[in-house]
């Protein structure tokens, strides 16, 4: 009952760029505490080649959460973030197999992310059909077209040169974790400078006054899944450069850790509302999460309850520390 | 004298930096029908909401027949015999009309809802006011206007003690308040306290006694209506004299927007008119004359079945929004919660969002530049208060509205459309945005407002469109204005009498 | 460079039960050599069986082996962090058994760098794997195939229930299967459809393609599970005595419950635990220093009930019985 | 951008059970579209008996969406409900398996997806977080504890006479389709006759309005999610009943076909709307699509694609005869 209340009550007066941080402060205050529990339990877990693994582990959900926090402050989801990774992998891997140049092998595996995205906002936006429901169609559909082109096989023996580009590492951190921090600070500049970021909090905030407004309702809404549709395929991308082959199985229930990555960072999926650092910190969360259960030679069943505890946990002191999300 | 039904004891509203209330105290007699005044945000939605269990004081208690009740919930504030019609009309549009009045309290038969006798009783409640809403109908059918009835209607079910009411009369007419006007003397009469909230003052002196006048969440003072004039009530109202100003005309001899046989699938029937630089021009009309819905063709939310539009004799396309706001239009809609805010955005983003062009010019948005526009601009509609970075969805309906100017000021708009630009607005906001009106034709903006309130359009336009059923019936010169000459056009031949009466 | 592995065809291999014979007994180990395994996921019998074979080869040699799985089959980076997480730790020898052909490459590399060597045991084939314990995936599908060939011989509609769509084993073993009775020339394969290692869709599946081939004579299914979801729906159809149905892995639940009663036909045992135990075996050695081939094939067996009794025992008496098949050439 | 044309046009003012059995027209469409092909397709495909096992086929999807509806109609999801039946499932079998009668059995089961729905609620409704991510996190919790529960081990053995509870047939239809119609008329007249029906979907279609108005809020919101609980619970039992095992790893994806079967019948997951025929309508064409796409043995890739394909074309079907969602 003190639901209302509490939704009505007035956040405090500060400026936009202090309430944000003030919003991820929770989230940060959730990734220090699991650090804490970790570090104390798990020796060697502060070691700077752990934190490395953490970082580079992270990397690739923290690529997807990206594009999905998009998705979702413009009040969508998207679920078929795993066999976008998929079908973009394994046409680029075929390409390159076959001999094809690394920039147009990449360029087509981006192109085919896009087009992916294009797909489903053109559903959700055009035609109106609900994001979830979309993308759960689209799915299905594009694993299987991913699995029909390899029939089934993975493609193996992609060339060192290419494997190099994303496999390499730059002032001791691994080039997919500077990758994924120049993605994320081109989603920050995205989401605070630009008109399109402003667009997809209105679009997101309410779709009736942003249309009234001018925004480009339909156009903003499929960009937001093309930008998540071109992480996808860059997620693949750095994944196959690290495996050495693409599997039409890969990316099997990526969405499902975006998703948490983006809602432990502030994202809610009534849309209007995400932040890109919380994002980053909740795919952080995750990552660390994983590798200290790991260290500490957790069961499996047990880290699952501990995932989802863990989860769960992270919500709640966010929630604790930053008021309703 | 005997105990008062109902008093307010030392109220205090604190929200995250905002005190909305500070140590209000006023008392209701029983049978009493007391007003409750003041500007855009002065703190009375909010302590009819504390009335009703909604907020919890922060400090302060409310006493009903002398003894101190607590009101942590609306169904508490409920059984101690508080009914209340809010504000922001509180429905659910996929529920019927009868549903929604008995929600939360459904009459059942068994373990069932007994939507009949729910009808019922609605339909009895509702026909005091409209019995031309089937209780049976989904609520999301109604009009507006009809839907404030609903709100009302509900209000009147429960024999309360208490009512208490937040605005009712935004989307009424005249006529309509008439009839409220004679429910809520009958709850005098039984012995109800009712507390008015309303920014039309003559409604207050029409139907209160008493009122209270409020001012940035302190009471200025408990008066006698009897005894003081409407200008003294608002200067006490908004702590100066309002200078009652004349209609000025600015309008000049360019046509700048040519309409022609404009028509949609839906209300509009082949409208034709002109729009000159500098002109303000009213559209008048009775609800459902398909004045909404011409601005909406006219601002590009809906499409044209059939008819041209001109801007500068340059044919235009009104596909989208965006179309008009290319060519210089810019609409402030009717309803501004669901068609106006973005309610989690700042008031500098829900201003910046038409002009994001202007904003980010190299497609980065000039932030620097934006905060000196929105303070300007904010300046400029006496946005208040003065908070640019805050959430517009806490700011008073007025200064939402405000914000709402400010947007098509920002994004250098030469044709503004109005859809009723002061519903719920104050009288001091009120004579502001009569102001900005008249200062946006002096610059040589082209205004079209359509207002139900006759003195509203009379005070502004320099010609007026009457509209009836979707069509252009009349158009009336300055000279030739007058309600009685307006509401002769706007009420169909056949219904004159009715009609007049609903417009008198 | 070593060129892609394919487990099936390897030449660089060695049949489990040659080892000793080859090799010698087992070595003796540097002090405080410890294993790390990975396996696939806890939530398949097959993989905690595994898991004993690694446990009770480990207790019997004092080297203590730690065994994590992803929290779930096909949570492929979730397995490659806790194989990272194994080679930072520093253990002696990794056991991989890897969600697909590559989600465990970088481990290799990794490894390599870290001098560790790693022995990736069952199922999925890492290409660049150096070391390979495990049986013939599509030999399960084979032996199979085989006793229909031999028991069924006037042929007839057979149908399959795959495995996950694109998973290794399920595509290898469909094909043995597939590839083995039609060549067979009698039989037709009336339906292969996915299973997705589910009971409940593998039913499902079953009660159609029995509703429409009233007349078919068996199933095969890529896992147990399935196979067991396929006898339910046999059952309610009445038709268990017309019907042959097969699973593959040998889970206990095969044995106990269903062939000793008649209701499942049959399973394809390739024994997990005595699998682990070559596994690990194969692995210590490694550390040691020995040079052994690159693949190690461990056995396999087609139970029905006639002999199940033969290799369900105790792991002696098991591994005594599949000794003497193997040298009889099975 | 016809987007918000029609959004804000004027809707046909007729009463309630017109507007409802208008939608559920669209469904039925699509549903009558996916028979007519199939059974041009397949031979037999109208068969008396291959009839009634796509109802039996459908009847554990149907359920679920029914729970999932109520749910989804309060303005939540529930994930969570392919483990809680699997939880439900391995407690009471191992208790009909230990000679527990079967009442008590089956009671106990009952009781702990009522007890999963309650926690999923009380988190919703009381601490307030999203329900995505509440029921994202005890969907990894509840498996975790069906797998800790039972070492990962089926449940097997069941008694024949529990098994005939449920396996059982009456009038030709079996027990499973009959207990799930019950299911369905009951749910049909809570949402269509009761107070609760009524406060599920005024606190799903507009919460602060219900609030106002006196609805409690939250053991509104809590019955929805217990109320799914039960229903993941009653498919688990019937689910054993069938198979005569009990797996902790049963009702994997479950949620999707259910939220699938939900939105194909018109539920809206922004909340306040849905139908529980239309549910009903959609769980029988997920089954319906899988039964057919058997017989006609489309390959498992092609059947992956068809699957994505058919639940966009349910939606399409769905959007164009009945307007937007
Ligand atoms: N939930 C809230 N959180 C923070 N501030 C609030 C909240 N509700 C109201 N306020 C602030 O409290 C003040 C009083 O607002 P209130 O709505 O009571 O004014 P009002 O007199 O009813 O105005 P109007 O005539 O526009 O309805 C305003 O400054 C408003 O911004
Ligand atoms: N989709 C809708 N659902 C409910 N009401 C609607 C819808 N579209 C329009 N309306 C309402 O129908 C009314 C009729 O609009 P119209 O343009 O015909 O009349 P109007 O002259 O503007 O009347 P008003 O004085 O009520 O604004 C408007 O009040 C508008 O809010
Ligand atoms: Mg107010
Ligand atoms: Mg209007």
């Amino acid at each position: 009952m003190t639901d209302i209340t509490e939704h009505t009550a007035a956040r405090p007066q500060a400026d936009f760029l202090r309430r944000f941080s003030m919003r991820d402060a929770g989230t940060l205050i959730g990734l220090v505490v699991i650090l804490a529990v970790f570090g104390a339990l798990v020796p060697g877990f502060f070691a700077e080649r752990n934190l490395i693994n953490i970082l580079q582990q992270s990397s690739i959900n923290a690529c997807l959460a990206l594009g999905m926090t998009l998705v979702i402050i413009s009040g969508g989801i998207d679920l078929s973030v795993g066999p976008t990774a998929a079908l973009s992998a394994v046409i680029s891997a075929s390409m390159l197999v076959a001999g094809v140049p690394f920039p147009l092998a990449i360029a087509t595996g981006f192109a085919l992310g896009l087009a992916c995205g294009l797909v489903n906002g053109i559903l959700v936006a055009y035609v109106g059909l609900q994001p979830f429901i979309v993308t759960l169609g689209t799915l299905s559909s594009y694993r299987a077209l991913a699995l029909i082109y390899t029939g089934g096989n993975p493609v193996l023996g992609l060339p060192a040169g290419f494997r190099a580009i994303f496999n390499g590492s730059l002032f001791g951190l691994p080039l997919a974790v500077i990758i994924v921090a120049a993605v994320a600070l081109i989603a920050w500049i995205i989401l605070k400078k630009s008109p399109f970021g402003e667009y997809l909090l209105a679009v997101g905030g309410n779709e009736e006054a942003a249309y009234i407004a001018g925004v480009p309702i339909a156009r903003t809404k499929i960009a937001a899944y093309m930008i998540s549709g071109l992480l996808a395929a860059l997620a693949a991308q750095i994944l196959i450069g690290r495996l050495g082959a693409a599997e039409p199985i890969l990316g099997n229930l990526w969405e499902l850790d975006a998703i948490a990555a983006a809602a432990i960072g502030g994202a809610s999926l009534m849309g209007g509302k995400g932040s890109v650092i919380g994002t980053i910190l909740g795919a952080v969360i995750l990552g660390a999460m994983r590798n200290g259960l790991t260290l500490m030679n957790v069961q499996s069943f047990y880290q699952l309850l501990a995932t989802g505890l863990i989860i769960l946990a992270a919500m709640l002191i966010d929630r604790v520390t930053r008021g309703r999300g | 004298m005997s105990v008062p039904r109902l008093q307010f004891d030392g109220i205090s509203k604190v929200f995250p930096a905002v005190r909305a209330l500070n140590d209000v105290s006023f008392s209701v007699g029983a049978g009493e029908i007391h007003g409750l005044l003041g500007e855009n945000g002065a703190g009375k939605s909010t302590l009819l909401r504390v009335l009703s269990g909604v907020y919890r004081p922060t400090v302060g208690s409310v006493l009903i027949d002398g003894q101190p009740v607590t009101l942590n919930n609306p169904v508490a504030a409920r059984a101690a015999g508080v009914a209340m019609i809010h504000q922001e009309l509180q429905q659910v549009p996929r529920l019927s009309v009868a549903q929604n009045m008995f929600l939360g309290h459904p009459i059942t038969r068994g373990v069932f809802v007994a939507s009949r006798e729910q009808e019922r009783r609605a339909a009895g409640a509702l026909a005091a006011l409209d019995s031309s809403i089937d209780p049976a109908a989904p609520l999301g059918s109604l009009k507006v206007a009809q839907r404030q009835i609903v709100e009302i209607a509900r209000a009147l079910l429960d024999s309360a003690r208490i009512v208490a009411m937040d605005e009712p009369t935004s989307s009424l007419t005249p006529s309509e308040f008439e009839r409220l006007a004679e429910v809520i003397a009958g709850l005098a009469r039984d012995g109800v306290a009712v507390v008015y909230v309303s920014h039309k003052l003559d409604e207050v002196f029409g139907i209160c006694q008493r009122a209270t006048i409020m001012r940035d969440g302190v009471v200025v003072d408990s008066i006698d209506l009897a005894k003081v004039s409407e200008k003294a009530v608002v200067s006490m109202m908004v702590g100066r004299e309002l200078a009652q100003e004349q209609h000025r005309s600015h309008a000049s001899g360019d046509v700048r927007l040519k309409v022609r046989g404009l028509a949609s699938a839906k209300k509009v029937r082949g409208v034709s008119f002109d729009l000159h630089r500098g002109e303000v021009l009213g559209i008048a009309g009775l609800v459902g004359s398909g004045r909404t819905e011409l601005l909406r063709l006219l601002a590009g939310a809906d499409r044209a079945s059939a008819g041209t539009v001109e801007i500068g004799g340059k044919p235009i396309r009104l596909s989208t929004p965006r179309d008009a706001i290319a060519a210089g239009i810019g609409l402030v809609p009717e309803e501004r919660k669901r068609e106006g805010i973005v309610p989690l955005r700042s008031i500098t983003s829900n201003m910046a969002l038409a002009s994001m062009g202007v904003f980010a010019p190299r497609g980065v948005i000039d932030h620097r530049g934006l905060k000196r526009v929105a303070a300007e601009k904010m300046k400029r509609v006496n946005l208040r208060p003065f908070l640019l970075d805050r959430p517009i969805r806490l700011f008073s309906g007025g200064n939402q509205q405000k914000a709402i100017i400010g947007r098509w000021l920002a994004a250098g708009t030469r044709i503004l459309l109005f859809d009723e630009p002061t519903r719920g607005i104050d009288v001091g906001a009120k004579a502001e945005i009569y102001h900005l009106i008249e200062e946006l034709a002096a610059e040589g903006h082209s205004v079209v407002v359509v207002s139900s309130e006759l003195p509203e359009v009379i005070r502004l336009a320099d010609r007026v469109l009457v509209m009836r059923d979707g069509a252009v019936a009349a158009e009336l010169e300055r000279a030739s204005l007058s309600e009685q000459a307006i509401a002769a056009h706007a009420i169909p031949q056949s219904e004159t009498q009715a009609g007049r009466a609903r417009y008198a | 460079d070593l060129a892609p592995l394919n487990s099936d065809t390897e030449k660089d291999r060695i049949d489990w039960s040659q080892v000793e014979a080859k090799f010698g007994p087992f070595p003796k180990l540097p002090d405080g050599t410890k294993a790390g395994a990975v396996s696939k996921t806890l939530t398949n019998e097959y993989w905690r069986s595994l898991g004993e074979g690694y446990k009770s080869l480990g207790d019997r040699v004092s080297v203590p082996v730690v065994y994590q799985a992803a929290q779930s089959e096909g949570d492929q980076l979730g397995q490659l962090t806790i194989a990272e997480g194994l080679v930072t730790q520093g253990y002696n020898v990794l056991l991989v058994s890897p969600q697909t052909d590559s989600n465990l490459q970088p481990i290799m590399e990794q490894a390599k760098a870290a001098n560790v060597p790693v022995v990736n045991v069952n199922d999925a084939v890492i290409p660049q794997a150096e070391h390979y314990v495990g049986n013939l995936q599509r030999d399960n599908g084979l032996r199979v195939a085989k006793w229909f060939i031999k028991n069924r011989p006037n042929g007839g509609k057979v149908a399959i229930v795959e495995g996950q769509a694109g998973v290794y084993a399920a595509v290898q073993r469909t094909d043995g299967f597939k590839t083995t009775i039609t060549e067979a020339g009698k039989f037709e394969v009336v339906a292969s459809v996915p299973g997705n290692w589910d009971r409940q869709t593998s039913y499902d599946a079953a009660t159609n393609i029995l509703q429409q081939h009233p007349d078919l004579i068996g199933f095969y299914a890529n896992n147990d599970g399935m196979a067991l979801g396929i006898v339910e729906a046999v059952k309610a159809a009445g038709l268990q005595d017309k019907v042959a149905v097969f699973g593959t892995d040998g889970i206990s639940d095969a044995y106990d419950a269903s062939i000793r009663a008649g209701e499942l036909t049959g399973t394809v045992d390739s024994f997990p635990v005595l699998t682990g135990e070559v596994a690990l075996d194969t692995a210590l050695r490694l550390v040691a220093g020995q040079k052994l081939p690159r693949v190690v094939a461990t056995p396999q067996a087609l139970i029905t009930k006639d002999n199940a009794d033969r290799y369900s025992g105790a792991g002696a008496a098991v591994r005594k019985a599949l000794l003497e098949d193997a040298a009889a050439g099975n």
